[in-house]
């Protein structure tokens, strides 16, 4: 199996009034061409972030992503232009995501036209209408602009921009949370049956779990900035070691009767990532909170060859 | 909070410097001599000579602007006329006492008169008594304060004869002033306070004291006016600061001596000095109600309250 | 305890009235709830759930929110027919709302405390004195799991799930009968939203408190609810008690759809069935049955004439497929 | 790469349902249309632009605005002299009349000077932040806190009086503001997700502000610019009232008034239609203004 992208040791920290905010903190990954990884966590806790620098949309404070072997943060301006075309984003927010003055098939030509990969009018109409098949968007959209459109239309147009350019690898920063669960179930079944296509690696941020493990190969669990857990989707949800992945498993509300008796849940809520302290940032809310927890760097302890979890329980 | 308050005072001065700076340049390349103006065309050229010596017209740009600068840092001195020779401190306050009156007169009336409009149109959205209030607001910024000055006159003064025409001598003198001075901003404040209102009105919080049978008349001066009363402040420092550099005009129609008609004569005289001093002046008095206003604001919003006590707290 | 009516609403119908058409929000909405019972209320965005509470209360957008017919009875009291006065104590006092964003349900410029006392002051007959107030508001902080020191805080100190425990505390305060929750979890993240669960949850069996619960997530449904009314396009196409939605073999087409979407953590699926197309204009609303468009068991009916109510017991459906040799409503 | 594939997951009545369409500026004409205040704004407005325009068709400026005829001032409003004349004896209809076209094109001019200069000084500002934005906005703060009559009346006095100078000074001393809502507007469009995705396929700066923010922007940049001509139309007339905008005898309204001022104890009527022709003319700009803005952004109609 290639890897088409890891990172190594990805960092990336903002500074704020109140002191340093680790919004990224010392992430490894690797994604192989044509899987998914999902990247999972509650608001706040840097996923978003990490899906934008691992595109170079913000520049990371430390370390690396390697896309094909090439440290994407080395790229000059010609190579970042290159590195556009194998590696586009799905953004959340199917309204604030498009230019409401643009038609649909002006947004869905725009990165064409930038990254000149079309040669004349003709041939870049052609493609936006062949693109638009491919999503389902049908042609009586073609001049249609979105405020016309609902919100999965839209969805449709970010997903037919970002195939534009024929990507290996798309970021899909929480593409169904905005929708309808209807909706959402389409463009699901729209971007699995993509990537059986097109080969396409995903990384799948969201802070839903059952969608996740619907569409992942592989999940990452993130907790303020860090990965606390990196397994095979079926290891993950078979056998969740940290518990906070058990906490979060076992909050979702399961739509069957009788699935669950007692709601067991974790007090507390999510703190800051400005300046943490050392040691495990789950600590605090967590159950099984040692005193070694709160005072060095926790490791990462490979279980298997495929399941990573970062907790003082399996040292 | 007193730590917010002198930092503001601090990083006024920069403000106060850019100002004096800007003015100085433009009544620098003003044409004309000040004491060429002074003394009028019949002086000789060696007295006119000599006033510019004593007034020290005579130096380059920045040897001017310094020395100028340099006297009010080391010794608080902001000149002296050139035109009455008098301090430029003693120009100013003798005049600035007609602007306040004016200015105090129509502040009032705009903000009293403006809130309570601007609630009773919000509350009574698209009803007559709305219909009413938003033609008049745009009728009273539609119109030029000089004109609507001049027909108050006509009417008041030339016609009914129950108000003085012009002059500062008495209280009555104020009333028409002060109303065409607030009619601009009273329209303001309607506009500001319905918009505000009617915003405000629809926020969650608002329609969660509904659901708690909170009573109509608690909801809308208590969780409503509590929270659109922000923007109103702002704009009513604002307006304030506005207005007691903003009635120029006002006093010229009015023939009030006050600071506005300083400043034109100053201007026609190159009085810089004066100019400027008046100028910093009014900057200086419209900071102070930006920062009442902020701490107004500070009063009614505990979010902004926590603000400075946070910052006061972190540091400390 | 039981079969004892506290709310039914028969027949409703609401129209907003905007600038540029008549948006027809709920259309012909029937329900019912016994006393110290959880009704779920399921559907998509502009299904028509918000709307259904804000009638009960009678907080409609004033002139552009209009309730065109039917009625609403609470505790054997014509909702709509009452004064202003009336509506004003039933509500906080009997029946009280949960609003679906707590960053914004809280009066920033009030003290928690406050906010909490005012349902309290204006309504109560069992606390009246000041001391009586505060100790009430005590108790209720502490009921909800935060310290009663922090009734002197403002809203903007808490974070997003502790403000919610405020506002379930602000809608508690005076004991009604019936709770109206608005998506109360929606915008909090998992962890916090499983945490407010278990909180109205034993909060509703203590109190025997009635709730309806607005949501369009089955999960939560299925975790609190005794029965279930599914709503589309402003009215419940099917509703019973729980387990003859969660169960049983008849179901409306887009119930079935519904539950297709929701990838299920327990079962492995390769691939969702979601429902094709889009929710209906509810300014423009199809013929007939207004899930027909989407309906995968359309038939030529459906397009022409308004599915009728099919009863099985408790259970209802409304649709013309299993309206053949079932007992019908006129 | 890019195999065609057949449709997936179209909705059976993807073809079949038909959506209202319309384009955007019809859709914002029709909103607009529907506001009544607005269009008689525009009706007026259309009407006084025409009077203006055509004003040298059917008057001779030398004869019937300038020349004075002492025989035959101060008559009050008749059939002859709808308006009366004044103390030169000039008619004053024809006098607001050519007024119309010196009062417009000063105010549009003076907003063209701001307009334009405040929205390269807001865009780069807001776009580009850091260092130069403090810079830019600390000078337009010292401006700012300059009153605006006063500013202009001392920057005329610099440049010299005449109807250019006139221009630039008002044209400067409201360029701060402008500045201010100029980069408010970008600085909100900047952070929206549909610049970094323009950005995420390597748009360049120069084509992300051209076709990505400009158009936009330019909504609210056209409703302040038509409010701005509004209060410009007020500013100018101030000036001239004070002497120091447009000088006797061209016709301007608040040059009129000014001429009026010092008979209007005994001559009231010289005031009413230079000062009517003002308010008429901000009244219907400023209800073109705010009918753009509700047309632009249904949203934000209360």
């Amino acid at each position: 199996m290639s890897d088409l992208i890891y990172t190594k040791g990805l960092k990336k920290y903002f500074k704020t009034p109140r002191g340093m905010l680790h919004a990224v903190d010392d992430i490894n990954l690797t994604i192989p061409a044509g899987k998914t990884l999902g990247v999972v966590g509650e608001s706040g806790c840097g996923k978003s972030t990490l899906g934008r620098t691992m595109i170079r949309l913000i520049d990371a404070t430390e370390g690396s992503v390697m896309f094909e072997g090439k440290d994407i943060n080395t790229f000059n301006k010609k190579e970042m232009k290159e590195f556009c075309k194998e590696a586009q984003m799905i953004f959340q927010d199917p309204y604030s995501s498009i230019n409401p003055r643009m038609s649909v098939a002006q947004l869905i030509a725009e990165p064409m036209i930038v990254c000149k990969t079309v040669s004349g009018k003709k041939e870049l109409e052609e493609r936006v209408k062949q693109l638009m098949d491919t999503v389902g968007l049908a042609p009586r959209f073609y001049y249609s602009y979105p405020h016309e459109l609902d919100g999965g239309r839209r969805q449709r147009i970010g997903v037919a921009r970002a195939l534009a350019l024929d990507p290996k690898f798309v970021v899909c920063d929480e593409p169904v949370s905005a929708l309808d669960v209807s909706i959402q179930a389409q463009i699901l079944n729209l971007l699995m049956d993509l990537q059986d296509q097109h080969q396409l690696a995903y990384m799948f941020i969201t802070h839903d779990l059952s969608v996740v493990k619907h569409i992942s190969h592989r999940i990452m669990v993130m907790y303020l900035g860090e990965c606390i857990e990196y397994a095979e989707t079926d290891e993950l949800y078979e056998n969740p070691l940290h518990p906070y992945t058990k906490a979060l498993l076992n909050a979702i509300p399961i739509p069957q009767l009788g699935a669950k008796k007692n709601i067991e849940t974790i007090s507390g809520e999510l703190k800051s990532p400005i300046e943490p302290a050392p040691g495990c940032r789950f600590a605090p809310r967590c159950p099984y909170a040692k005193p070694e927890c709160m005072n060095e760097k926790i490791r990462e302890i490979q279980i298997t060859p495929t399941h990573k979890v970062a907790c003082t329980l399996y040292y | 909070m007193y730590r917010m308050i002198i930092k503001r005072l601090i990083m006024l001065i920069p403000v106060l410097l850019g100002i004096s700076f800007i003015l100085f340049t433009i009544m620098y390349f003003t044409p004309g001599d000040a004491a060429r103006l002074l003394l009028g065309d019949s002086a000789s050229e060696e007295a006119v000579e000599a006033l510019r010596e004593q007034l020290g017209l005579n130096g380059g740009f920045f040897e001017r602007y310094f020395d100028y600068i340099g006297n009010i840092i080391l010794h608080g001195d902001f000149g002296i006329s050139y035109r009455t020779r008098n301090p430029v401190f003693t120009e100013v306050f003798t005049r600035f006492h007609y602007t306040l009156r004016l200015a105090l007169t129509a502040i009032i009336i705009s903000s009293v008169l403006g809130v309570l409009f601007g609630i009773l149109s919000a509350v009574r959205q698209y009803s007559i008594a709305d219909n009413v209030i938003t033609a008049v607001t745009l009728f009273l910024t539609s119109m030029p304060d000089f004109w609507l000055g001049m027909m108050l006159i006509i009417i008041f003064a030339v016609n009914l004869k129950v108000l003085p025409i012009s002059g500062a001598s008495s209280w009555e003198c104020f009333i028409l002033p002060g109303f065409t001075a607030a009619a601009n901003y009273l329209a303001n404040t309607i506009r500001m306070t319905r918009s505000s209102m009617l915003e405000t009105i629809r926020m969650d919080y608002v329609r969660t004291a509904r659901a708690k049978g909170v009573p109509e008349k608690k909801v809308i001066f208590g969780h409503t006016l509590k929270n659109a009363l922000m923007p109103i402040v702002t704009l009513v420092g604002v307006n304030m600061g506005w207005q007691l550099g903003g009635t120029i005009i006002i006093e010229q129609v009015f023939g009030i001596p006050g600071i506005g008609s300083l400043m034109i004569q100053s201007i026609r005289m190159k009085d810089t000095p004066v100019v400027i001093g008046c100028i910093m002046f009014i900057a200086f008095l419209s900071s102070l109600i930006n920062l009442a206003t902020d701490i107004i604001y500070a009063y009614i919003d505990p979010r902004i309250r926590a603000q400075y006590v946070t910052k006061k707290a972190v540091k400390a | 305890m039981a079969n004892e009516k506290l709310l039914e609403i028969k027949d409703l119908h609401v129209v907003y009235h905007t600038d540029e058409d008549d948006v027809y929000a709920v259309n012909d909405l029937t329900l019912s709830l016994d006393k110290g019972q959880t009704l779920g209320l399921v559907g998509e965005t502009g299904a028509g759930k918000t709307t259904t509470c804000l009638s009960i209360l009678r907080l409609l957008p004033d002139k552009i929110g209009e309730v065109t017919g039917g009625s609403i009875r609470f505790n054997g009291k014509d909702i709509l027919g009452i004064s202003e006065e009336e509506m004003r104590d039933i509500r906080g006092q009997e029946i009280a709302m949960i609003f679906q964003d707590p960053m914004s349900s809280l009066n920033p410029v009030y003290t928690v405390g406050y906010q909490i006392a005012e349902a309290l002051k204006y309504h109560s007959t069992e606390y009246k004195t000041e001391q009586e107030i505060e100790k009430r508001v005590e108790e209720m902080l502490a009921l909800v799991g935060i310290t009663p020191e922090r009734k002197n805080d403002y809203p903007h100190q808490f974070s997003g799930g502790m403000k919610q425990r405020v506002v379930i505390a602000m809608a508690l305060a005076c004991d009604p009968k019936l709770l109206l929750a608005d998506e109360p979890t929606t915008a909090l993240d998992v962890t916090i939203q499983a945490q407010v669960l278990k909180l109205i949850n034993e909060l509703k069996d203590k109190l025997k408190t009635a709730v309806v619960l607005v949501t369009h997530d089955l999960g939560i449904v299925a975790e609190t609810c005794d029965s279930v009314a599914v709503m589309y396009a402003g009215t419940v196409i099917e509703g019973g008690p729980i387990e003859t939605i969660f169960g049983g073999e008849n179901h409306h087409p887009y119930t079935v759809g519904l539950f297709g979407s929701i990838p299920n953590l327990k079962v492995k699926t390769k691939r969702l069935s979601p429902i094709e197309g889009l929710m209906p204009d509810p300014a423009d609303l199809p013929k007939g049955c207004a899930f027909s468009p989407r309906c995968p068991k359309c038939m030529d009916i459906c397009r022409t004439t308004e599915p009728p109510k099919v009863f099985e017991g408790e259970h209802m459906i409304k649709c013309h497929l299993f309206n053949m040799n079932k007992e019908v409503e006129a | 790469m890019m195999a065609k594939s057949k449709n997936i997951a179209v909705s059976p009545n993807e073809e079949t349902h038909e959506v209202k369409r319309r384009g955007q500026i019809a859709q914002i004409w029709f909103r607009f249309r529907k506001n009544k205040m607005a269009f008689a704004g525009l009706i007026i407005f259309g009407l006084l632009v025409l009077v203006a325009a055509t004003a040298p068709l059917y008057l001779n400026f030398e004869r019937d605005v300038i020349q004075q005829n002492i025989m035959d001032r101060f008559q009050g409003p008749s059939a002859e002299h709808i308006f009366g004349t004044d103390q030169f004896g000039r008619d004053i209809f024809k006098r607001v009349l050519w007024g119309a076209r010196v009062s417009m094109s000063v105010g549009i001019g003076v907003v063209v000077v701001s307009l334009g200069g405040g929205a390269i000084l807001g865009s780069i500002s807001g776009y580009f932040g850091g260092m130069l934005d403090n810079v830019i906005m600390r000078i337009c703060d010292m401006f700012l806190a300059i009153p605006g009559t006063l500013l202009a009346i001392a920057l005329v006095s610099a440049f010299g009086n005449s109807i250019p100078n006139l221009m630039l000074a008002l044209g400067i001393s409201t360029m701060p503001k402008m500045s201010r809502i100029v980069r408010s507007s970008v600085l909100t469009l900047k952070n929206q997700e549909f610049i970094e995705a323009a950005r995420s396929c390597g748009t360049s700066n120069a084509r992300i502000i051209i076709r990505h923010i400009l158009p936009n922007a330019i909504g609210p940049i056209i409703v302040e610019g038509t409010l701005s001509v509004a209060r410009s139309i007020i500013s100018v007339a101030s000036m001239s009232f004070i002497g120091l905008g447009i000088q006797p005898p061209n016709p301007e309204w608040g040059a009129m008034l000014s001429e009026a001022k010092t008979q209007m104890i005994n001559y009231p009527y010289l005031v009413y239609a230079p000062g009517i022709s003002i308010v008429l003319t901000v009244m219907s700009l400023t209800l073109i203004g705010d009918g753009l803005r509700d047309a632009l952004d249904p949203k934000m109609k209360n």
